[in-house]
């Protein structure tokens, strides 16, 4: 299956992208009704670059860089984020407020200019027939929705995901209609153990079965569900948020341990997804990275 | 007017280079823009052996700036000569390997195996490493141990220039120029990053995983060009600027203060094809200040 | 919990301290804030003549930074402790007097005629001076000259603490500290500002008359944090960090790394209340972080 | 007449204000048409923090820093801007685009939080039966909008005003309808010494009668007023517009040299307004200031 995945992350080629484009802000809209501004869950469509799908165009899994011009020194990084869907002319992407770049990105205004470089990274492997098991730790959504678009046999995905704002947050009526889907509110200890136990039939009955299991979240959520794609020798990929500062694999900021590489690999490019069996979630950076 | 500068016998159709660390092994940029656009290319730090560099988390952003503790990971020079060096444009634009090693052997070593290598135009001395046999303290922090690698780099270096780049944490920093500069460098490269840190009271733990890093970016661009003022007026030898450039102004006001080139580092973090940006718009603003030359405007600052 | 701290014979209600040339005498801030709410005040470097300081401009903005080349204009020793010293509260808040001289014997004579003000509660050396006896090196970038003048402000400093404040533009900065260390000094406070410049390209001219001046605010805050992490692991005596603090969260990070108290500077000037507010908020930043005592948090950096 | 302003210059009070207080922005209208954003005019109306009129009050010629919440750290500093009106719950000024922090400022919504504090600096004298001749080069007109509603007898006054930009831009119709004025355009050489003319010719009438002058603009305004002030030995008040870190007589970097004064006095705390015979504007200072 991975074979798409392990030639990327060879590190050799420079995966194609649109190079580095100024567009301008759509529209900005909050999806979630809570009244803290902190965990606050948006959309924000950003005008499509003409480039960006052209060539090999993009794949679910994919992300870009954005920096608003506005930023001038303050963040000084781009952040990156994953392309929830791309065509019809809008590029959107699904974002959560954690830290002081998503804050200000919610006072972005239409018309407002940004730069974005991208499609950047690696993709989600798509099995045609194969049953596909997402699993997505809240904001983790994102990519799953142009996941689901892509994939030619919808009926096969199944989609789980646990969340801790409340679910009419998340965007799932982009998906379409006839992706089976569960979700799972996590708002105290038993809810999250409840939500455990959930995740490890889902991936004990999908390992049964040699389907495919896509997970993308936090990194607590991917260490669980790597430990158990381990346990029940499923196959699973996962798709890392380590801290990038230039996203196309110049500065070795966001690197991580990959088995049988003799160096650290760059998320950004040969990433940032990897197969559970060969990826080294160290709990040092999990600690400082999410704190 | 013409953008072309020649100095340390490198002939560079404009004063724009990139960053060593920031630009990757220069192909990653190739999508962004044109790379023989550039006056000239400085790789990532090279080691004889591939390195691993430092644990996660290795990068973290400050006021203005950026803390970075890679800890010099990289291919190592066989594989960049190899694998990396022939897949870059070296012969429309100069390629300047930067050396990294821990003893003067070692830089030798580099040094005399690229002297031989047609697509290196010249090569960058990293001497911010600490010489263990010397007590720890860093090549590029004592006068006698920058001197000592300069040598061992240029007796090997053959036809290649040699270009000493400086660290800023030093209490004189025209001392290590001057070193440097008696032991045969061809031209200097300043500032390297200056000594920080940073930590997280929640977690309780500094943010990157080697506690201390290098700081770089906007946020340091006085201390680079104070260098750059100070070390000009001391020595005798073409100065490349750096610290903190983001903007086309920025590199007039390195030149301004005396150098003869100028290297984007950080900047390129802000948007991949800053470094051609800054190479597009500075015939522009040269033309909007009435600069004709760069002799009429280099270390013309009036006081 | 409670915000007390006591080190070097003071006892400061909590540790905001106000630094030196960024809270003009203290007066100037009485409008915006209740000056005994804060832990101490550090007023303007003080020589024993009045000093008129360096022409104009001497202030520019950098990159979330700002360069200051005052050259430190007072009134003089004797006008603060006759018309400023009487209207300050410093029975209810501690008043650090900082001092500035050029040479050893004038700093005694200055720590002399403070010793006996009932209103000061400590010395700060601020030995950033050049010596001109000494071949221009300043008194801060050189161990034995340290050494020198903390001896001399010690001898005739009577019961009063001295505070030694550091500058970072050194090699080793805990070289510097142990020597004033062992030369006597109660506590060191560090940082003091960066070497820097930034110029016009359109006036080509210097932004700062003098040329060079020191860089300082959220900028310089990882240089800062670096700086006390050293200092503390080096030498046993009590820290006041500064550099870059404009947040109670920042207050924390230098409390972290080793700092008993800390200084506000530069952020003074993006509000006037900001010292008061930071000494307001501290409270409960602590409560948030569950925090007990400072003797648990300081230095508890968990590497 | 001067006693006031050389009591405060004398560098022993603390000049009341009101502290420093956050506050919103009500209005925010450019008042010139011009295409380019560089030198346009806009009028800020704050929320007038209650204090602010009580006890002494503010006086014409005082001065505000403001800085908004949303600038973080850059600019690092608050902008120093002379009280237009403040009055019936709004704090206004006049101000042009010259740089990033006026450029920023053009950004602001209504709404929008504001750290201020003031009012600061001393005041330009009031000689309730002396006719006082204003001096306004371009943005300069800011004070005398203010110190004209606040003259007990208005037709006493009349105003000059130089300016660049179209002066539809600048809003003098909030001044009184009684003031004379007149106003002229710099757009040339020719323009330039046809008002320096007219300058000279109004000084030198002002100094025959013993009125007061005084005037607000740019630096190499200034001089010129001051050199012909100094000529005709008339008696004029400059107000100074030196770069300010703090505004409250911290920094010390808004300095100038006063004649009989032994140390260069503060301009935020001391000033801004000084008689034309005293204040050395320095050559030095004016190129690296007004770029
Ligand atoms: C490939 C990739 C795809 C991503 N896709 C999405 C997405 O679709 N939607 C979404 O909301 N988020 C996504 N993220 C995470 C997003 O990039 C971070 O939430 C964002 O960068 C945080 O910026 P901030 O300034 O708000 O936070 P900061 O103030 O910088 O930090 C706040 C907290 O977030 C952590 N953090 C900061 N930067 C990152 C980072 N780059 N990655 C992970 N954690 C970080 C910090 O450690 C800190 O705990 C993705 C990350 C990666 C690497
Ligand atoms: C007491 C006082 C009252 C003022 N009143 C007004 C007013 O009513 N309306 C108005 O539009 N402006 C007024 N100014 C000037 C105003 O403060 C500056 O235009 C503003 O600070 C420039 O900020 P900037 O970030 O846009 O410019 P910057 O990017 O900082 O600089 C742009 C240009 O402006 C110059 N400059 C920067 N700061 C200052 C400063 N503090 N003073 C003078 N020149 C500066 C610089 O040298 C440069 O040439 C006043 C200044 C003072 C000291
Ligand atoms: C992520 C990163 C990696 C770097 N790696 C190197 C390196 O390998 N060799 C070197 O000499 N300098 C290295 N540097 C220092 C830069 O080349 C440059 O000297 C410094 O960042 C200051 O310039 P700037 O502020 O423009 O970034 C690195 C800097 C960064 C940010
Ligand atoms: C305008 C200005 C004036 C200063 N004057 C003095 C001084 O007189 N004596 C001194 O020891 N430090 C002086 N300093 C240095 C500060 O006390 C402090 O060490 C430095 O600014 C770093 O802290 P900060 O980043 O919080 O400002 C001055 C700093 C500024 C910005
Ligand atoms: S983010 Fe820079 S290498 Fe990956
Ligand atoms: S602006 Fe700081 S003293 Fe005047």
């Amino acid at each position: 299956m991975s074979d798409f995945i392990l030639a990327e992350q060879a590190d050799t080629a420079i995966p194609p992208t649109s190079g580095c484009i100024e567009t301008t802000v759509v529209d900005l809209t909050r999806t979630d009704s809570a009244h803290d501004l902190e965990n606050s869950l948006w959309l924000l469509d950003l005008q499509l670059p003409a480039s960006f799908c052209e060539g090999k165009g993009w794949q679910p899994g994919q992300f870009v860089m954005i920096r608003p011009v506005s930023w001038s020194f303050e963040p000084l990084w781009a952040r990156p984020f994953s392309i929830c869907m791309a065509g019809n002319g809008i590029l959107r992407i699904f974002f959560q407020v954690v830290g002081r770049g998503t804050r200000a990105m919610t006072k972005l205004e239409p018309g407002e200019q940004v730069v974005v470089w991208g499609p950047l990274g690696n993709a989600f492997s798509v099995e045609p027939d194969t049953p596909t098991l997402l699993l997505a730790g809240g904001i983790g959504l994102a990519p799953f929705i142009g996941y689901a678009w892509s994939h030619p046999q919808p009926d096969l995905l199944f989609l789980l995901l646990g969340h801790r704002p409340s679910v009419s947050g998340y965007p799932l009526h982009l998906l379409p209609e006839s992706i089976a889907r569960e979700t799972a509110r996590q708002k105290c200890e038993e809810d999250i153990a409840c939500f455990v136990r959930d995740l490890e039939s889902r991936i004990a009955e999908y390992a049964r079965i040699n389907g495919l299991i896509l997970a993308c979240g936090p990194h607590p959520f991917l260490r669980a569900v790597q430990t158990m794609a381990m346990q029940y020798r499923a196959r699973a990929q996962l798709s890392l948020e380590n801290r990038m500062a230039c996203g196309i694999g110049a500065c070795l900021g966001c690197v991580t341990n990959i088995a049988g590489q003799e160096l650290p690999v760059k998320v950004c490019t040969q990433g940032p997804i990897f197969r559970a069996e060969d990826v080294k979630l160290e709990q040092a950076v999990i600690d400082r990275v999410k704190a | 007017m013409n953008l072309n500068v020649k100095f340390a016998g490198m002939e560079l159709k404009n004063p724009i280079l990139t960053a060593s660390g920031t630009f990757g092994y220069g192909l990653e940029f190739a999508p962004y823009g044109d790379l023989t656009a550039l006056g000239g290319i400085v790789v990532k730090g090279l080691s004889w052996e591939p390195r691993t560099g430092n644990p996660m988390p290795r990068v973290a952003e400050t006021p203005c700036g950026m803390l970075n503790a890679i800890g010099l990971q990289n291919i190592g020079v066989h594989r960049f000569v190899e694998d990396k060096l022939p897949l870059l444009p070296w012969s429309e634009v100069p390629v300047i390997a930067n050396l990294y090693a821990c003893d003067a052997e070692d830089f030798a070593r580099l040094a005399e195996y690229l002297a031989d290598q047609e697509g290196v135009a010249a090569l960058e001395v990293n001497i911010s490493c600490p010489n263990v046999q010397a007590g720890g303290v860093l090549f590029g922090q004592d006068p006698r141990q920058a001197a000592l690698v300069t040598a061992a780099v240029k007796a090997k270096a053959g036809a290649k220039p040699v270009i000493v780049k400086l660290s800023p944490n030093v209490t004189d920093i025209t001392a290590i120029a001057k070193a440097a500069a008696d032991a045969g460098a061809d031209a200097l490269a300043l500032i390297n990053t200056l000594s920080g840190m940073a930590v997280d009271i929640r977690t309780r733990k500094p943010r990157l995983a080697n506690v201390i890093g290098g700081l770089s970016g906007p946020a340091i661009k006085p201390v680079g060009l104070r260098c750059v003022y100070q070390v000009s007026r001391a020595v005798d030898l073409p100065i490349i600027g750096l610290g903190g450039i983001s903007s086309a102004e920025d590199v007039l006001e390195y030149i301004m203060v005396g150098a003869w080139a100028v290297q984007i580092g950080t900047a390129n973090f802000l948007r991949p094809d800053m470094a051609f940006r800054i190479a597009a718009q500075l015939p522009g603003l040269l033309e909007e200040l009435g600069v004709k030359s760069w002799e009429e405007f280099r270390g013309k600052l009036s006081i």
